[in-house]
């Protein structure tokens, strides 16, 4: 298969994926991104979610605890902002996509949801950054190509 | 007296009108406010009850204000205002009361207890008794233009972001558009997806819209804490926008607060009627859908409720706009108990989320939610404030719930027709 | 009366043999005046026998701001009844209506029966006694005051008969303009009956007298003075007409179909429920009825200040004084005084917020 | 003093300066609150201050269903009481020749034994009022002085009404004259208490209702 070059050709080939593909996708991309969080939860939650043999159970207990960080780092209203803590939580919601079961998975499925999640992660760590450019989101093409080559 | 507790009274002072005195006037002691209030229904603790956190502006009403009071006073019958009582107050103002409006509705001899409680805050916030994590939220809403520090270039790239992702166009700056969005900093920084799903459906409409980089937050910590000089001159900072960009109508976010700022409160607090329309987001969406603009497809599956956010719905007006909204896309849509004008508050408004010392409490008096979420067990909740989402889905995860939240703008958004 | 052909050592019973009595209606009478003071029937033949052999005592009465409607009451019985008889079978040694004497002569009488009898004579006072001025009311040149404290000084008791002697009356209502008091305003050191009225039940007159000369004591006397035995209950409390009163049947008018029915007079004025009084039970003119049994409010006449109750025709839950007019003048009024503190209102919240100093991020944190 | 010349003093000059301190009260208070005036509303309105203003003066009469079930004994206790003091004051037949002497028109009464009967529910409701006061916490931590001299005020004119119409202890007179002066005790405490809420109730839901009603909601 072709290397993935934009973003409407990146989102076409995960729609075509099935969903525990999408889910594998997905905790790549969360894997990626995962050292911008510093809370520990969600290496579990990316190796429930990446471990083909995982029971029901261990699945939803990983969703459970990638919703808990979610809520642990969001920025609460009122409060100074810090971007930097804020990818955080764009990783744990870049995690809860992952782990989110396919009946209640948002529209885009868990590994766009995952994309966008750890995009807005990289984002966030831009915003307080002294880059001048953004990071790209060529990553994300270069692992849905590997993940669909290998 | 010190000069700040000399401010604070001399603020007490000016809130005093013919709605405060009537109001006093007429209070007979019944308590029904008591149960009207989730922070006394939930804790059992009558200090909560919403009149007494009226005091300190009834003592200077009454030492000021009526005849009675004035020969009490030279006589020293009547109960001073002191920094003491400042002090005592300050957590029952702020941490007990997020100004949801309630009591309001039910008070049988009809005071606005609400009112009053907003007016008490200008009092106890001029004489420094504001909880320290709404003054920083002030501070920063004063100094940087967003009370969670959120600048301009971290919504540029929030925007950047949001337009590669969506391929749209999001307008910033443009003279002559029809709308002005305002956003919220919770947006920008916890779902920015809000943003993206307003640009798909403005687009699907066909609507001229634009933010402005000078001003597009739209809460107003003013409100919250209780000074109306800042309020003003947050206000201001969007009226100037807004006549800047020459737009016709200001629209407000999924935001309580910054709905009753802008669209109620606004023009008061800088003196002078708008030139321009006050809209929430959920009006315009309605006013779309009523004009045929707005065409969803498909029909969420779940059994769906909506949370009405206070300002928006009781203390705003906008109650039937997001249930014509949830009925184009939902065919199992529950009210809870208690809905619309009387529903009650998540717990985190008014300032209360801001202020971490509420913290406890706030959790607390979730338990009235999950009465009336229990009542009904959805699938999901939808609502149309960023901090009543935040509060709610906490809230659920405190009392082990497991029901997600949804932002009715973006649901619409997932539902849009293909044109 | 010194004209009597009847010596001062003939009985009761002598006297009425010679009216040609029988004894069986002086016992019917006996009897009669048991009831109405409330005494057990054994009383009868003690009260007939005290009667019978009661020795004329002596007795003085003074009028002074008076009407002669007690003494009318008394003496106008149509036919000769035996009350008169018991009027008869005092000696009366001075009343200045009915003595024949007049002038220093009449005077003389009465000083003479109260040197005679000094310690032991009743005396009985009608009219109430002027203190602004003594001339208001002289007799023989004597002011009412130094009469009464004369005449008082010897009695063994005193019986004030009427309104006007017993509460000041009608000369004591407002403005009062003699600065008129009752007997027992200035008499203390004497058991004083009160028998009031405008004017008293005759029986009732009788009856006291009838009680003092059976028992030689004054009977049980209420809080103000007046036998228990007749102004124990109120009218109200003995009225016909009450029942109409405890459903809410009233009146309107003289002449409606209410006052046809025999309805309550509450609405017209009727003063029966403060009035103590036994005229709901003995009734006037013979027992024959009373003014609410003509058609006629009660007017409370037997209270203390009953003609300063308002007004006879204005119910008891009427205010007396004209309290349209007061709430009309004081709403006026307090209109001007409340715009006026609207004002100074005004002045503070407009003071306010020109005191006010523009609140700054840096006034938050003290 | 004797109890008529009591009863004739409340009938008369009692009862003249009780109305000269109630009445002279009461317009001083209302001149005093409406004349501090309030802002217009600059902001766009969505629905009639004035309509919405009268509407709530009304419906607050009515509580809604879940309000109901959280305060019933307040409500129910409140409107017994008040049905019943309006009941005694307005349409008991001596009241209302009251009423036409100084107003110069009545109405027809209720007949006594139905008022009597309201007299007793009454005071059994005024007692349980009080009764809740001290055993609901929130009342309990409410309650200050002029609550109970409130309360006081206002069950004395029922209680001595009760016994002086039943004639019950003392003299006619004095019942009578006891019942009038505590009338005219709750009439010169009014003005200085929250009695006003009688009158000021009108303009607090008046104003509620205008407040909710621009914003487009029925409060």
């Amino acid at each position: 298969m072709n290397q993935i070059t934009n973003d409407s050709k990146f989102k076409q080939v995960i729609q075509k994926l099935d969903f525990t593909q999408q889910r594998e996708v997905a905790a790549l991309f969360v894997e990626h991104v995962l050292p911008l969080s510093n809370d520990e939860r969600l290496n579990r939650v990316v190796k429930v979610v990446r471990d083909s043999n995982a029971s029901a159970d261990e699945l939803a207990s990983a969703l459970r605890s990638a919703k808990a960080v979610t809520l642990d780092s969001h920025t609460r209203c009122g409060s100074e902002g810090k971007w930097t803590d804020q990818a955080g939580y764009f990783v744990a919601r870049a995690a809860t996509a992952a782990a989110t079961p396919e009946a209640q998975s948002k529209s885009g499925g868990p590994a766009w949801q995952a994309a966008m999640s750890s995009r807005m992660a990289q984002t966030s760590v831009f915003i307080d950054s002294e880059d001048e450019t953004p990071v790209g989101t060529e990553w994300q093409y270069d692992i849905l190509s590997n993940y669909l080559n290998s | 007296m010190s000069a700040s507790l000399e401010k604070g009274i001399n603020a007490l002072k000016q809130q005093v009108d013919s709605t405060v005195a009537s109001f006093f006037s007429s209070c007979v002691h019944c308590g029904m406010c008591a149960e009207a209030c989730l922070f006394y229904t939930e804790t059992g603790d009558p200090q909560r009850t919403p009149i007494y956190k009226t005091e300190p502006l009834r003592r200077i009403w009454k030492s000021e204000y009526t005849l009675f009071g004035r020969i009490g006073k030279m006589f020293g019958l009547t109960k001073a205002v002191d920094e003491k009582l400042l002090a005592d107050w300050e957590t029952l103002v702020y941490d007990s009361c997020t100004l949801c409006g309630r009591c309001s509705m039910v008070c049988p001899v009809g005071i606005d207890i609400t009112l009053m409680i907003r007016k008490t805050r200008e009092g106890l916030a001029a004489a420094g008794h504001a909880p320290e994590g709404l003054i920083g939220a002030t501070k920063r809403a004063v100094t940087i233009g967003s009370p969670m520090g959120v600048k301009l270039p971290a919504l540029k790239a929030q925007i950047a972001h949001v337009e590669k992702d969506t391929g749209l166009t999001i307008p910033l700056d443009v003279e002559g558009a029809e709308y002005m969005l305002l956003l919220s900093s919770m947006e920008i920084m916890n779902f920015p997806e809000f943003i993206e799903a307003v640009a798909r459906i403005f687009k699907h409409a066909g609507v001229s819209w634009t933010i402005s980089s000078e001003a597009f937050e739209a809460t107003n910590s003013g409100i919250q804490i209780g000074v109306s000089d800042i309020a003003a001159e947050l206000v201001q900072r969007i009226v100037d926008a807004a006549g800047k960009l020459k737009v016709k109508t200001v629209i407000s976010p999924e935001c309580g607060h910054a709905y009753m700022a802008i669209r109620w409160d606004g023009p008061n607090l800088v003196g002078k009627a708008f030139n321009f329309k006050v809209r929430h987001i959920l009006e315009v969406l309605d006013e779309l859908r009523k004009d045929g603009r707005l065409k969803t497809t498909g029909k969420e599956e779940q059994r769906l409720t909506y949370h009405d956010p206070c300002q928006i719905a009781r203390r705003g007006g906008v109650i039937d706009q997001p249930r014509n909204l949830i009925n184009m896309i939902s065919d199992n849509f529950v009210e809870m108990p208690d809905t619309g004008k009387m529903n009650w508050c998540c717990g985190a408004g008014g300032g209360v989320s801001s202020n971490e010392r509420a913290d406890e409490v706030r959790l607390k008096v979730f338990q009235r939610k999950k009465d009336q979420l229990d009542e009904v067990m959805p699938d999901a909740i939808v609502s149309a404030c960023s901090n009543c989402r935040i509060h709610l889905e906490d809230g659920l995860e405190a009392y082990h719930m497991d029901i997600p939240l949804l932002s009715l703008t973006e649901t619409i958004a997932e539902h849009l027709a293909e044109k | 009366m010194t004209n009597r052909p009847n010596g001062k050592n003939i009985t009761l019973a002598d006297a009425m043999r010679s009216q040609g009595i029988s004894r069986r209606s002086f016992l019917k009478f006996c009897a009669a005046t048991a009831s109405m003071m409330a005494l057990p029937p054994a009383m009868i033949p003690r009260i007939a026998n005290a009667l019978e052999n009661a020795k004329r005592p002596s007795v003085i009465w003074l009028s002074f701001q008076e009407c002669t409607g007690c003494t009318e009451s008394l003496t106008r019985a149509h036919t000769a009844t035996i009350e008169n008889l018991i009027f008869d079978s005092i000696s009366l040694d001075y009343h200045h209506t009915l003595q024949a004497a007049s002038g220093h002569a009449a005077e003389a009488a009465r000083e003479a029966a109260m040197e005679e009898n000094y310690g032991k004579y009743l005396l009985v006072v009608d009219g109430s006694i002027p203190l602004d001025n003594p001339g208001y009311s002289t007799i023989a040149g004597i002011s009412n005051y130094d009469m009464l404290m004369a005449t008082a000084k010897g009695a063994a008791a005193i019986i004030a008969v009427g309104t006007c002697a017993t509460y000041g009356g009608i000369p004591h209502a407002k403005p009062n303009p003699t600065g008129a008091v009752s007997v027992g305003d200035l008499i203390k050191d004497k058991p004083i009956i009160n028998v009031p009225g405008c004017p008293p039940i005759p029986v009732v007159i009788t009856g006291v007298l009838t009680h003092y000369l059976t028992f030689g004591t004054i009977p049980e006397l209420d809080h103000i003075g007046r036998p228990k035995v007749f102004y124990g209950k109120s009218i109200h409390d003995r009225c016909y007409r009450r029942p109409f009163y405890d459903k809410g049947l009233f009146a309107e008018t003289f002449d409606d179909e209410g006052a046809k029915k025999g309805w309550c007079l509450f609405k017209l004025g009727c003063k029966g429920p403060t009035t103590y009084n036994a005229c709901a039970t003995t009734k006037w003119n013979n027992g024959t009825s009373f003014p609410i049994e003509a058609g006629h409010p009660c007017l409370g006449c037997s209270e203390p200040d009953f003609w300063d109750g308002g007004g006879f025709y204005k119910a008891l839950s009427m205010p007396t004084e004209n309290i349209s007019k007061t709430a009309v003048y004081t709403a006026g009024a307090a209109a001007a005084a409340g715009v006026a503190i609207g004002a100074l209102n005004r002045s503070k919240q407009a003071a306010s917020k020109k005191a006010h100093i523009k609140v700054t991020v840096d006034d938050l944190t003290k | 003093m004797t109890e008529i010349e009591f009863l004739n003093w409340v009938r008369g000059p009692g009862f003249q300066m009780a109305t000269i301190i109630f009445v002279a009260g009461i317009v001083i208070r209302i001149f005093e609150i409406l004349l501090l005036g309030r802002k217009n509303n600059l902001a766009e309105a969505k629905g009639s201050e004035m309509s919405s203003g009268f509407k709530t003066i009304l419906t607050r009469s009515v509580p809604d269903a879940s309000t109901f079930k959280r305060s019933t004994f307040t409500i129910v206790a409140g409107y017994i009481f008040h049905i019943g003091l309006f009941v005694i004051i307005f349409f008991y037949a001596p009241h209302i020749l009251l009423f036409k002497d100084v107003i110069g028109f009545g109405w027809p009464a209720l007949p006594t034994p139905v008022v009597d009967a309201f007299a007793v529910i009454t005071i059994i409701a005024l007692l349980a009022v009080l009764v809740h006061r001290f055993n609901n916490k929130v009342l309990h931590y409410l309650t200050n002085f002029e609550d109970l001299l409130v309360w006081f005020v206002t069950i004395a004119p029922l209680v001595t009404g009760y016994i002086a119409f039943h004639r019950i202890g003392m003299t006619a007179p004095a019942l009578l004259g006891l019942h009038i002066l505590s009338v005219e005790l709750l009439m010169v405490v009014f003005p200085f208490t929250k009695l006003m809420h009688a009158f000021t109730l009108f303009m607090s839901r008046w104003y509620n209702g205008a407040i909710s009603g621009y914003r487009g909601v029925q409060s």
